[in-house]
């Protein structure tokens, strides 16, 4: 199944929650926050919420910046 | 002295507000942010590397240390970015706090007004502390202000550019037209520039380049401090008139020589 | 840190300098020296009022304190006026520093220079510990110091004018030119006025009616203190270079949105 | 016997020191300087100097001045 | 010389552009325009006072003399007023070119931006050839120049204030930032105001109350005619660098007195 | 107009004075002076090259141009030397009109006061006509009115630095304090700062680099007497006050939709 | 017939056209431009333009401004 | 005979006046000033003035400077 993270395309199984997907792209337990196709996914909402072929999904995190 | 800067409901000692970029790095950021003495310090949002993910270690030390997280939208040019941008600072930060900047093109980093006052009248409407990085165009901060922004952050000079205060009158101005706090962002190159912004009764300072750039960043962190405090000080002080001719400072009487002592 | 101002025999922690006429009372001097920081300050030499004789209680404490005294031969107009009140300001206070001011005339308060030169070779012969008061030329600093200055002390603008350093390309090939302290004498109106002095690379700061006409002088002696400081340590950290346009604060890369993360 | 002091007359009994002088202006022990003829009187030798008719005598402190 | 500036289809040999308020009298207005060797003139749009109708003398001397005339939206608030505005002048004018300016506050008189670009958009649609005054903002500038307008006129400071070239540095850029004319308007007091907005590149400048306002409005109308010239030709013959320090202009062979001649 | 400039006996109509050095060759040098339109040029005394004798074809093209020469005493270092080449000048020129110029040091150019206060002493009793180089300290400018000069000329920055008026306070406080007329002789870059002489009240300006060095010196010698003109021409008209805020230069009543018209 | 002309209430008669109301309005040939209900009111059409009830007119000059 | 002019030696015959120096020196008539031992030599004294052993001359003109 395709999407798109962060800009660059990912291939992914089926069924995939959004808290599956970050642990399989190896994200830690830092802070991170994740938008599918231009909303927010809350935390709360990442284990209940499945990715879908062909979405766009945007993981970032704070980094020092002026 | 208790002279706070407050900034919707964040309340801070230091009136200086510095980033976290282009340092050497890690234990430099560190240095400098203790000596700059701020209490907010700006981060940027960006994508995680997914070739090397992870938690940035700058941001535990910023949040075990208690500086108040100011999360920009720094590399968007449309409103739609910086919207985006700031909803996930949010769910990264918690705090609704956000310095919204929305540039108008690579080479100046100057902000585009319109699309900034877009984004500003959404994420105001949905309950962002909203921070924008503006000109110093009096009107624009007024309408700012109108639609409910916690600051207003006009400008000095292109950002990293180090000028300095290029227009001090309408810095005057601004300060005169909006009664929300006037954060000088961008521009400043020296400690007295600092001193002149906070002189003209700006309420606060805004620098990452002029200190991370110098050639002794934390010294150069340490003079901000006692800048942005001298400028804030010498304004409440109440500085004498100009005049293009002199007065003495010693007594005019009693001089030896003169025949009525 | 320890970067003293060295002047002759003399060192000094704070290379702010400051005067003690004009203040509202003997209360309100000794607070706003306090607030200073300074270690060495301008007295002025005068007749005994012989109607109302009797030492003049500053001076009590002053000495007290252990503030180093720089007598000034303000008032003088000819060199041999202030040369004559220099050994009077010896005999008082037995150490051999003095300020030697040899005015050219009372309204702007711009020293005459040519006869400043002919009281400080006489000085300097009699073994004085001699700071000029002088004009922003350089060739004129350069004598002073071959004569034997201990340091030389340009004006920024006229003596309580409060305009400000005037013509900083002056005071900047001065400083390039002598080997002695440049302290800047004169003329600074406010807290960036002192910092832009410093960032110039000058050695110190003097002045009187920018903090005894403040306002609120006792703030506007700390903020003295604090531009000082800060312009000091801008200038020894090596501000950034100067650009027509930005660079950015915050990473490039990684911008949401954007095709190539 | 006729003697200026800070530029104005005095008047003064002949063979006054000038330590003696001092005592009648009444100026106190605090510190002053003294100028006669344009030639300084140093501390030590006010007792032993002599005011002549025509002196022409300073008499200094410090006081506050910028 | 034929150094024509050229906005839309105009061409005009003069690069000063004056405002014909303010002036004492009709003569006076006459004479000071005469004197400033200007080709083109603003005029204002103004309800007909039906307690005393009749046209306005002036007008007929203007149109007789062969004067463009460039009708501004002075007063218009909003967008609606400022392109109802022009249009009426394009009514009066018969030719389509208006100066846009519509205020932000009427303390400053400083363009609302967002309003400008709404009003221009409109305009330049409807055929217009529009000169719409604007801050010194560069991105303002560039958006303004890809509505479609004919020229980019951005303030020196505030109209009437005298204040001149506040921000040289915002000038230049938009100067390299556009490809339009960029016309200085707003804010010049005298001469060297008006010879530096050239210098810096500028096209042309447009000032009234500089003029109106002066003691003797003919003298500087002709001082202004000849600083417009004066900066244009300095820009255009490349001025030297500026160094901190000397060279001579005398030859340094060859002083008497010196061995090897 | 007749507004002539008086210096001594000689009557000016250009108040711009240009040197004749650093031209590319003779023709440029020719043309350059023509487009100036100064009545009074600076030449330099200088040994007989032995190898190559015979008069110097520009000093003939001079003569029979009628140009007032003004010869300069440059590369002097002592007063004994200008007081020689001052002697030597009039025995080749008939006119007792000199340019004083007594160096400090070679690398900023800038007078050496008390030398120059001796050669002028000197050179007035022996009937010249002398134009002293001088900096901007108006005791010194004074002094050298008393001594009898002609006219006094204090530098704006460094001869052929360009960085023009550096410090407009004292050139306005040495024409508030003399009354021969007060030429700014050295530092001019380019137009703007030739009118901001003028404009500060001040009778001519000198000039050599600023012109000679332009990419285009005929172009620039054109914009200087331009400037010239406009300065002084702005300084005679009185121009308007400066203020901060701003005030409208067209009808406030009579705006189209406003209620009462 | 109660209309609006420069902000300022006026009484016409009905049938009246913009060329007869600037006739009563005695403005002269000096141009001026007339805009009826924020339309612009071409010249060419004064004469055939008929004002009606509640219209709001502005009839305006060039004036000397800056 | 020895004499310095313009700073470097020269020759010359016993009984040489300045205006003969000047012809040797190939000086056209351009106009030229004399100092002799700092003290000027008028044009009119050219040739009446005899130069001295080790003497020294100074010949100057006007040229470009600014």
């Amino acid at each position: 199944m395709r999407i798109e993270v962060n800009g660059e395309p990912h291939e992914i199984a089926p069924e995939t929650t959004v808290f599956a997907l970050l642990r399989t792209l190896g994200v830690g337990d830092g802070p991170v926050a994740v938008e599918r196709n231009h909303e927010i996914v809350p935390r709360a909402e990442h284990a209940s919420t499945l990715v879908h072929e062909g979405d766009r999904l945007e993981v970032v995190h704070f980094v020092g910046g002026g | 002295m208790s002279d706070a800067l407050h900034i919707g409901s964040f309340s801070l000692r230091s009136r200086l507000i510095v980033g976290t970029g282009k340092y050497k790095d890690l234990q430099q950021t560190k240095d400098a942010l203790e000596a700059s003495g701020a209490d907010m310090v700006t981060v940027a949002v960006r994508r995680l590397d997914l070739n090397a993910p992870g938690g940035d270690s700058l941001m535990g030390y910023l949040r075990e240390k208690g500086y108040t997280l100011l999360p920009n939208t720094a590399g968007c040019y449309t409103a739609d970015d910086a919207v985006r941008t700031c909803r996930l600072a949010r769910e990264l930060g918690m705090s609704g706090l956000v310095k919204v900047e929305v540039l108008g093109d690579p080479k100046t980093l100057f902000p585009d007004v319109v699309q900034t006052l877009q984004a500003v009248a959404i994420l105001v409407k949905e309950g962002f502390t909203v921070l924008p990085y503006t000109t110093d165009d009096p009107i624009t901060a007024k309408k700012l202000e109108d639609l409910g922004c916690a600051a207003v952050m006009p400008l000095a000079a292109p950002i990293g550019s180090g000028l300095g205060i290029r227009n001090p009158y309408n810095l005057e101005i601004i300060r005169n037209t909006v009664s929300v706090p006037v954060i000088v962002d961008a521009g400043v190159g020296t400690a007295s520039d600092a001193a002149i912004a906070m002189e003209l009764g700006c309420d606060g300072v805004l620098m990452n380049t002029a200190i991370a750039g110098a050639r002794e960043p934390l010294r150069m962190a340490r003079a901000m401090k006692l800048a942005v405090e001298a400028g804030r000080e010498a304004f409440l002080a109440g500085r004498i008139e100009r005049r293009l001719y002199a007065t003495a400072s010693s007594p005019l009487a009693g001089v030896i020589g003169s025949k009525l002592g």
